[in-house]
């Protein structure tokens, strides 16, 4: 891989597009649980309805700042809080309804009213325990970099939620988050567990060139598969710490015919993520 | 590694389910009524006279219900005096179980006075706000400028007080309300669990949230498609109901919002029977002895009854 | 007056009637603020609706069960959770509305979100600072006669609320209630303002015999008018403690045939508050 | 006791108003402009680019509104970048201010660096929290398993620890978030405050519980009779209004739910202007000069471009 690509992908898919397949399959056999995402999520969202019309037809599909669930689309929103969103939605899903959700959490409820199973929670800084950084980076308040303000990813800490990135870099992927203002596997081992009252972090990291989830005992980021175009060493390049690498690591499978059609016919008739800006190694 | 299933690396098409129908939410009364059985605290639905999931509470009771601990809403009547009727209820979250303008409630009053009952001094304001911090997965919530002129204090011992680290001011502490069901009476629903409640002042959707598990009986069953003509009718969303039963006329004999009338001539009977000692006759006639919902809904006048019900004009 | 009466009132009009026409009077004028009250309070519910259509066009005429706002009816509801209340209602009011406003307080908001000028808390006790009792009497909790529990009673703390009664007898009005379930002005004096940050309590206490209010400096009860057909006498001799009572007190006036007319056809064309049960000396 | 009058001693007749209408509380965009500007805090509606109460905001800034503290939902763009370009703005409680899929938000960056604005490191928590405690005219909301583990602790010192005295376990307190005013956009309101907003998550009905003021901007006004076909989609009753103004396409640029789409084209000359130094140029242009809100939707594009937008395929 040579240097920075802005719209990574293939000729014949982007690299948005192949995204939003894989996070769909993740979801087969979601119920009851929560596509959707963040605002700008708009990769998760078009996973979360993918999933929704082929592989999990239980899923609720909830879009954050519209405020709807299991809203009609064909054509894919510019957010999560793009009215259209909430065209032929069944039922709202209103601010303090995520807000009572998360915080109660998935252990008490047996799975019901709670957050994404991949809700696109990403940020400035993502560390190797999952953990993220959307206040900034430098001395707080003197930061030299003021991010967004942290958002939705407190939620981080209320249930298993990915972390999700749509450029990967060392200056993304770091050893350590400046500011933790996601909890992840927070130090690892049962460090979270123990803050969090049980409650377990991120299964997965989905980025534009590979997937990676968490070792079983220490929760530190393992790379699981390595998107087509890229390879083992891209990933080690580009990444600020040292993931875990355990024997072959296969090729992402690309997504099939089948799976684009579907996608560009029932999801994202507007091209959306053909042209969805992501970046590597900027 | 090996063992693990990464099933973002099998396309969509492999992971197809077999039957490609949204899973029905859908149970008979009956079989809600044994799930209820098996919980120890519930959560109930309706304001006075109005919404009360009547249907369910007679199913939970004929399937045995016991020593069940209810968090009604802010003021009930009949679906709270039943349990008590029935010898079912151990503990009571009490802030009014009366008929209103029919009077005391005979058998709230009567194991009240008999202390067969555990009581818990509440009130609105305690009910609420315990409430909404369960619904909120919450330990507490705090309230200042209300108790402080009242005997509740003394009387209540699950309220207690918290220094105000803002202010450091001393404030009262209600705790959290949790219950393991929470049983609502709706005028609509899909068998995914979109529920339409059509009236009321809405203490459903914090009582559904403080609850492990929500069960939902609906006057109608409707389409999705109905539904979804306007999802903010929705009072209580899909994912939060884990069963739907079909009950028409479910509330009776109270009100449902919007669509029938309380039935008076019934609950003066009722009034009147256990004011007189005969609360197992009625319970044998009425709760126990119809052997299904349409049973119970012949034996309380059938359809030229509800029928009459229904013009809300018949009180 | 002589012994029990249970549907008080005259031949031209019952003291429900009248009840209704005098409190819809006190709310002339009255703006921003709701009328309406407890589940079984239709008389102020009736004298909210008469108010509203007469005296007081700005009044948000609110029913608590049915949770709604500005319903229209023309035949009294059987009570303020009467779904029928809810009919054309230009807005809902739900419990947490309630609770939220409630605690709040007027203070905070200048009279807006706030509850009752007249909201029907009555009580099987009230004593002479109009503090109310739901609970019981006797020695809790064994006690000898179980009150139907606290309900809204807990709201009289929030800010000025009036006590109003259906019966008149020493058994209801006593010295000092068993529990305070309900906040009048306390123990007098200043003690109410000192315990609820300078709220103000129950300026009128309205029974089916008489109007009353609360002195100036000392909050005790003080009797302000005799309802036609009653003595000071009969007010004395049923009150289980001494009412404040300056020179001469005036008979209440009386409906007029207007009042009556506009009541009868345009609020209570059913007539329930000609039957009304409310009783005097029991 | 002589001078006082007892009101319930006059005839009905005898109190009628000089007026028997109802008052309207219509007012102009420019008066409420004045209004937002004598006060100190201010709570704003929407998320993110959607149902920004913008007509109301510009109108304030033409009104020298200044030295403002910001509460603003949990997400939002430039409903909250525009106070601080203008100046006005001197302490926000930080969730996320940023344009989305079209990058950071300018102003509040540079602010944010040049350490000119005082922020409160807040999240969605803090301010639902927070807001939902001062909507209930509590002192603070509690919460736990959530901050434990992140940095909010640290760097946010409105943040603090209390002891649950049920569990005896430390847990976050979050106090309340009062305002004195809370401007908030609607698609539709009566004159009388009964305002609908057809969309969005519903973050407005505290914010206007939590202020000592609401003013709502309403696309357009519609007759009660409209209104009271379906109370439930009151979403701020009437008695929580203060001031209503007509403002037709006055979330522009923004999203109005289910009415309009967002103007892609100016928020992007807005990001241009105000990424390059021209923010003063771009208020002077769009805020400053206009002299009423007609004239600025001509400037922006006028009946042509507004039309465009209510295809909601605009972008």
């Amino acid at each position: 891989m040579a240097g920075k690509q802005v719209t990574p992908g293939t000729d014949r898919y982007s690299m948005a597009e192949l995204m939003a397949v894989i996070m769909a399959r993740a979801m087969a056999g979601e119920d009851e649980r929560r596509g959707g995402g963040g605002a700008n999520a708009i990769i998760p969202l078009a996973a979360g309805r993918l999933a929704q019309i082929t592989v999990s037809p239980n899923l609720w599909l909830t879009t954050g700042g519209a405020g709807s669930i299991n809203g009609v689309f064909d054509t894919l929103p510019i957010g999560t809080w793009d009215p259209r969103c909430d065209y032929h939605a069944e039922c709202k899903n209103y601010m303090m309804d995520t807000v009572d959700g998360a915080i109660r959490g998935r252990k008490y409820t047996g799975g019901r009213l709670n957050w994404a199973s991949i809700s696109g929670l990403g940020g400035i800084q993502v560390d190797k325990y999952g953990n993220t950084n959307m206040i900034g980076i430098g001395d707080h308040p003197k930061l030299k970099v003021r991010g967004p303000g942290t958002i939705g990813t407190i939620w981080q800490g209320s249930g298993a939620t990915s972390n999700y990135t749509e450029h990967h870099s060392r200056r993304i992927f770091v050893e350590k988050v400046a500011y933790r203002s996601g909890a992840g596997w927070v130090d690892g081992w049962d460090s979270r567990h123990k803050l969090l009252d049980g409650r377990d972090g991120p299964p997965y990291c989905w980025t534009p060139i590979c997937v990676c989830d968490f070792t079983e005992e220490e929760h530190r980021m393992r790379l699981v598969s390595v998107h087509p175009g890229y390879t083992v060493d891209d990933v080690v390049s580009n990444t600020g710490f040292e993931l875990v690498i355990e024997g072959e690591v296969p090729q992402t499978t690309p997504p099939t015919d089948w799976e684009l059609q579907v996608l560009r016919t029932r999801v994202d008739r507007g091209g959306r993520l053909r042209t969805r800006r992501m970046t590597v190694g900027e | 590694m090996a063992t693990k299933v990464y099933k973002h690396m099998l396309p969509l098409e492999q992971q197809l389910p077999a039957n490609p129908e949204r899973r029905s939410k859908l149970i008979s009364l009956e079989e809600a009524g044994r799930i209820i059985a098996t919980k120890r605290s519930i959560g109930i639905s309706g304001t006075h006279s109005l919404d009360g999931a009547m249907s369910l509470i007679r199913a939970a009771l004929r399937a045995g219900a016991k020593d069940m601990t209810l968090i009604p809403p802010t003021s009930t009547s009949i679906a709270a005096d039943m349990w008590i009727a029935a010898g079912a209820l151990k503990k009571l979250y009490l802030s009014y179980v009366g008929f209103e303008y029919l009077g005391m409630a005979p058998n709230f009053r009567r194991a009240a006075e008999e202390q067969s009952l555990e009581i818990v001094e509440a009130d609105e304001a305690f009910i609420q706000l315990g409430t909404q911090a369960a619904a909120g997965g919450r330990p507490f919530n705090v309230v200042q400028h209300l108790y402080e002129a009242t005997v509740h204090p003394q009387l209540n011992r699950e309220l207690k007080t918290v220094v105000d680290p803002f202010s450091g001011k001393t404030v009262y502490a209600v705790p959290a309300l949790k219950t393991d069901v929470a049983i609502i009476h709706v005028q609509a629903a899909d068998i995914y669990g979109n529920a339409q409640c059509w009236g009321g002042n809405r203490q459903e959707p914090d009582k559904c949230k403080a609850a492990g598990m929500v069960i939902v009986q609906a006057d109608r069953i409707v389409s999705t498609d109905e539904i979804a003509k306007d999802a903010t009718k929705t009072t209580l969303p899909g994912p939060w109901v884990d069963y739907v039963v079909h009950a028409p006329f479910g509330a009776h004999p109270t009100f449902s919002s919007n669509s029938y009338a309380l039935d008076e001539t019934h609950l003066k009977l009722y009034l009147e029977m256990c004011r007189n000692g005969r609360h197992q006759e009625y319970l044998d006639k009425f709760v126990y002895a119809p052997k299904d919902h349409w049973e119970y809904l012949e034996l309380v006048g059938g359809m030229k009854r509800m029928v009459e019900l229904q013009t809300m004009l018949a009180v």
